[in-house]
């Protein structure tokens, strides 16, 4: 019988290895997979390259990762926020790589990765210094810049429910990055609130099938700091 | 000297929007256009963390932080919206599905080339976010800007100094003091403020200007 | 207010000109609108280009529209069929153009043209006939071909329930090219089984968001002659 | 002589499919291989219309023309099956998500080039589906075909004649002779239906053969 649940985030993410790269889910806190992360910083992986569309917010979550000094290198499209200043201070001390892209470049090469695209032409960026030193085409008279696939080794999203084959679905704009990481990645693994029963989940309305999903692990209710009391 | 209120501002861009329009309002001072949208209008906001049909800000302690816009503060979601994932999200921006954005800027030029995420400062940390994306993107560019700097420079320049966002994208200019659109031609002012003639505006504007026959 | 509905799938198809060209849903009948072919051909637009999976099926719908030799050019990835007759005749009397491509490549040249990208680089139909003329490139060791999006004047697709923003949901595998096909025409017709008030249809599960649909038409149940009796 | 009948064919590639595996199985024989699938592993079938837990044929009387495989003939979906749109269903299959494909075949050649999708007759109406996308995509693909055609000419040759649908993507072949790997160093029997000896299998096939170490 398959079965991607895991008893134990930390169980998840057991054999993460120094250097890896990571997608990491979320646009600033939605979707961010703060359990995930938290046994990430426990597990004590290091030289890693994170690729999320932020660089940290006040302390925790991605943040508390740079912090913990285990990041090497980010790849991302806002980096500076007004509670950004962990990643501010390790930018300024050069001890923190920065690969800006243009945020739909980095969601257009992340589901490249996932689709088996070897690269692709975009107008996003064109002319501008992002796209220095990268080749560009002319195409029915508009230009454009190309642009390459992103892998990870490992995925860590989240998601709000998912059963043993890995069927996902998300909870409102948290879904996010969610889905095209799951797939860009060759382990990846999500952080749901509730892992339910195979066949629960309604097959007109999953979101990330299991395929591309290897494993899946629920946190604690309480753990989720960001849920709301009440829904808005 | 008279200007237009941020307020003023915000009313004369919503102006601009018409009925069943799909339209993304940047971060900072376009966000601010959603309040002064014309109540008998449908007009249908998006944002590019996946969400098409974002309605105002929730009531104190109804915030839900899985539903926010691009700037990360709390929105609600109106009937007939929907959520979609980041690539389809920006495949609507990129694909040429908005009918307008509206975008903050430092400079834009003569050629609607547009500058709004760096400074160029060696010391600032870059950020670009879906600027890029929105500027090649969308139908419409709309910016909403100061027409000049603290120091009195003009942010309406020949050519961009700051970095720019994207080339020839521009379509259309709402300063404090005028309406601006940009054309094959050159920059045609559309509408100027109350008390300021067209002579005057030009001495504080770094580009050359003409006076559409049809002032709106 | 906004309404994307339309009375009828003559009025939702008035304006179709000659030489336009069209994308038509379906992978062989399932999710073929067949009301909007019948519509179209009753309309009487000519030297059509299509794109759809298939070139027909026995003499309704896709199939009555290439007999009633309305179609110029298919742009497809399997023409040949058991029940293809039509277009096999068409064909080899030389009086249609046709366009073979892998279908990976067709619903990645489909969803190109609605993301808004110039190019792409595919392993699919390196080396073989089909990639002949065709730019290539080697990336990190593997050989790929350069393919370009597919753009249409019209989209002609089939969904299950709609709303007046046009939103849409489809039913089971008649979903297959119809939301990529909606992304890729300047403007996307869909015919529905339903049309729902709006609000009815959970945000979550939206497969298509109206931003992608000009137009949707209700037709009768009885015109679906495809729908089941009884559900499997 | 003593060839695998088509049911003994597979039941064979369907050993070779592990619990779990996430298959895609061509128009034709392949297809069958559905109905050999070992009852106590789970098995995750893809079809590329759409379709991921796919299951049987439903009864007589219970057939939905929306739920159809690739070769458009009714199916049903097992609990815990999804549904999605063809460029989703085809980035499974281009992106490596699938760890088997089963095809047909017309030819293979010992580089592993597959010819299954146009004979090449100057009057055949060509047509490809999804097969260069499985010979590609797919992280190993086994082919299923008879050893020799009508004409009693092998088709594990040593360069295609027919047009090639993907280059040194076959991983495994199965005949009804005999089950074969691809390798870098060529083409290693692992497996030889009864009473035929390697010598008569390598008269009867078109390129250099070499018997593994451990047979299967």
């Amino acid at each position: 019988m398959i079965d991607k649940t895991v008893a134990s985030a930390q169980a998840a993410l057991a054999d993460i290895h120094d250097g890896a790269t990571l997608m990491i889910g979320g646009f600033g806190t939605a979707g961010m997979p703060s359990a995930l992360i938290d046994a990430l910083i426990a597990q004590g992986a290091r030289d890693l390259t994170i690729v999320n569309n932020n660089a940290g917010n006040g302390e925790t979550g991605l943040a508390a990762l740079l912090k913990a000094k285990r990041v090497k290198k980010i790849i991302c499209s806002f980096p500076r926020q007004t509670d950004s200043y962990i990643f501010d201070a390790l930018y300024h001390a050069g001890e923190i790589e920065l690969e800006l892209v243009p945020q739909g470049n980095l969601a257009e090469r992340i589901r490249a990765a996932g689709a088996g695209i070897g690269a692709f032409f975009t107008r996003t960026g064109y002319g501008t210094l992002l796209a220095e030193g990268k080749e560009t085409r002319t195409i029915n008279g508009r230009d454009y810049v190309l642009e390459h696939p992103i892998h990870a080794d490992f995925a860590l999203i989240k998601a709000e429910r998912g059963d043993r084959w890995g069927n996902l679905v998300y909870r409102k704009a948290a879904r996010n990055f969610g889905p095209i990481m799951a797939s860009a990645a060759k382990c990846s693994i999500a952080q749901v609130r509730e892992i339910v029963p195979l066949g629960t989940l309604d097959p007109e309305v999953i979101v990330t099938p299991g395929i591309f999903v290897q494993r899946v692990v629920a946190v604690d209710a309480a753990d989720s700091a960001t849920r709301p009391q009440a829904q808005a | 000297m008279k200007r237009f209120t941020r307020e003023q501002m915000a009313t004369r861009v919503a102006r601009d929007i018409p009925e069943g329009a799909y339209v993304n309002l940047g971060i900072g001072l376009p966000t601010t256009v959603a309040n002064f949208l014309p109540k008998d209008r449908e007009i249908i906001l998006h944002s590019e963390n996946g969400v098409l049909g974002m309605g105002p800000a929730p009531e104190k302690g109804r915030e839900d932080p899985d539903l926010i816009n691009a700037g990360k503060q709390p929105v609600t979601l109106l009937t007939g919206g929907a959520y979609f994932h980041h690539a389809d999200s920006f495949a609507m921006m990129r694909g040429g599905h908005l009918d307008i954005c509206v975008l903050g800027a430092f400079q834009v030029s003569v050629a609607g080339d547009l500058a709004n995420w760096h400074t160029g400062a060696p010391d600032a940390i870059p950020a670009v976010g879906g600027a890029m994306d929105l500027a090649i993107g969308a139908k419409s560019v709309f910016v909403m800007m100061e027409h000049v700097t603290k120091s009195g420079e003009s942010k309406i320049v020949t050519r961009c100094t700051y970095p720019v966002t994207g080339l020839s994208c521009v379509n259309r200019i709402f300063t404090d003091l005028t309406v601006i659109d940009v054309t094959p031609d050159g920059l045609r002012v559309i509408e100027i403020v109350d008390g300021l003639s067209f002579d005057e505006l030009q001495r504080m504007t770094g580009a050359p200007l003409t006076l559409s026959a049809t002032p709106g």
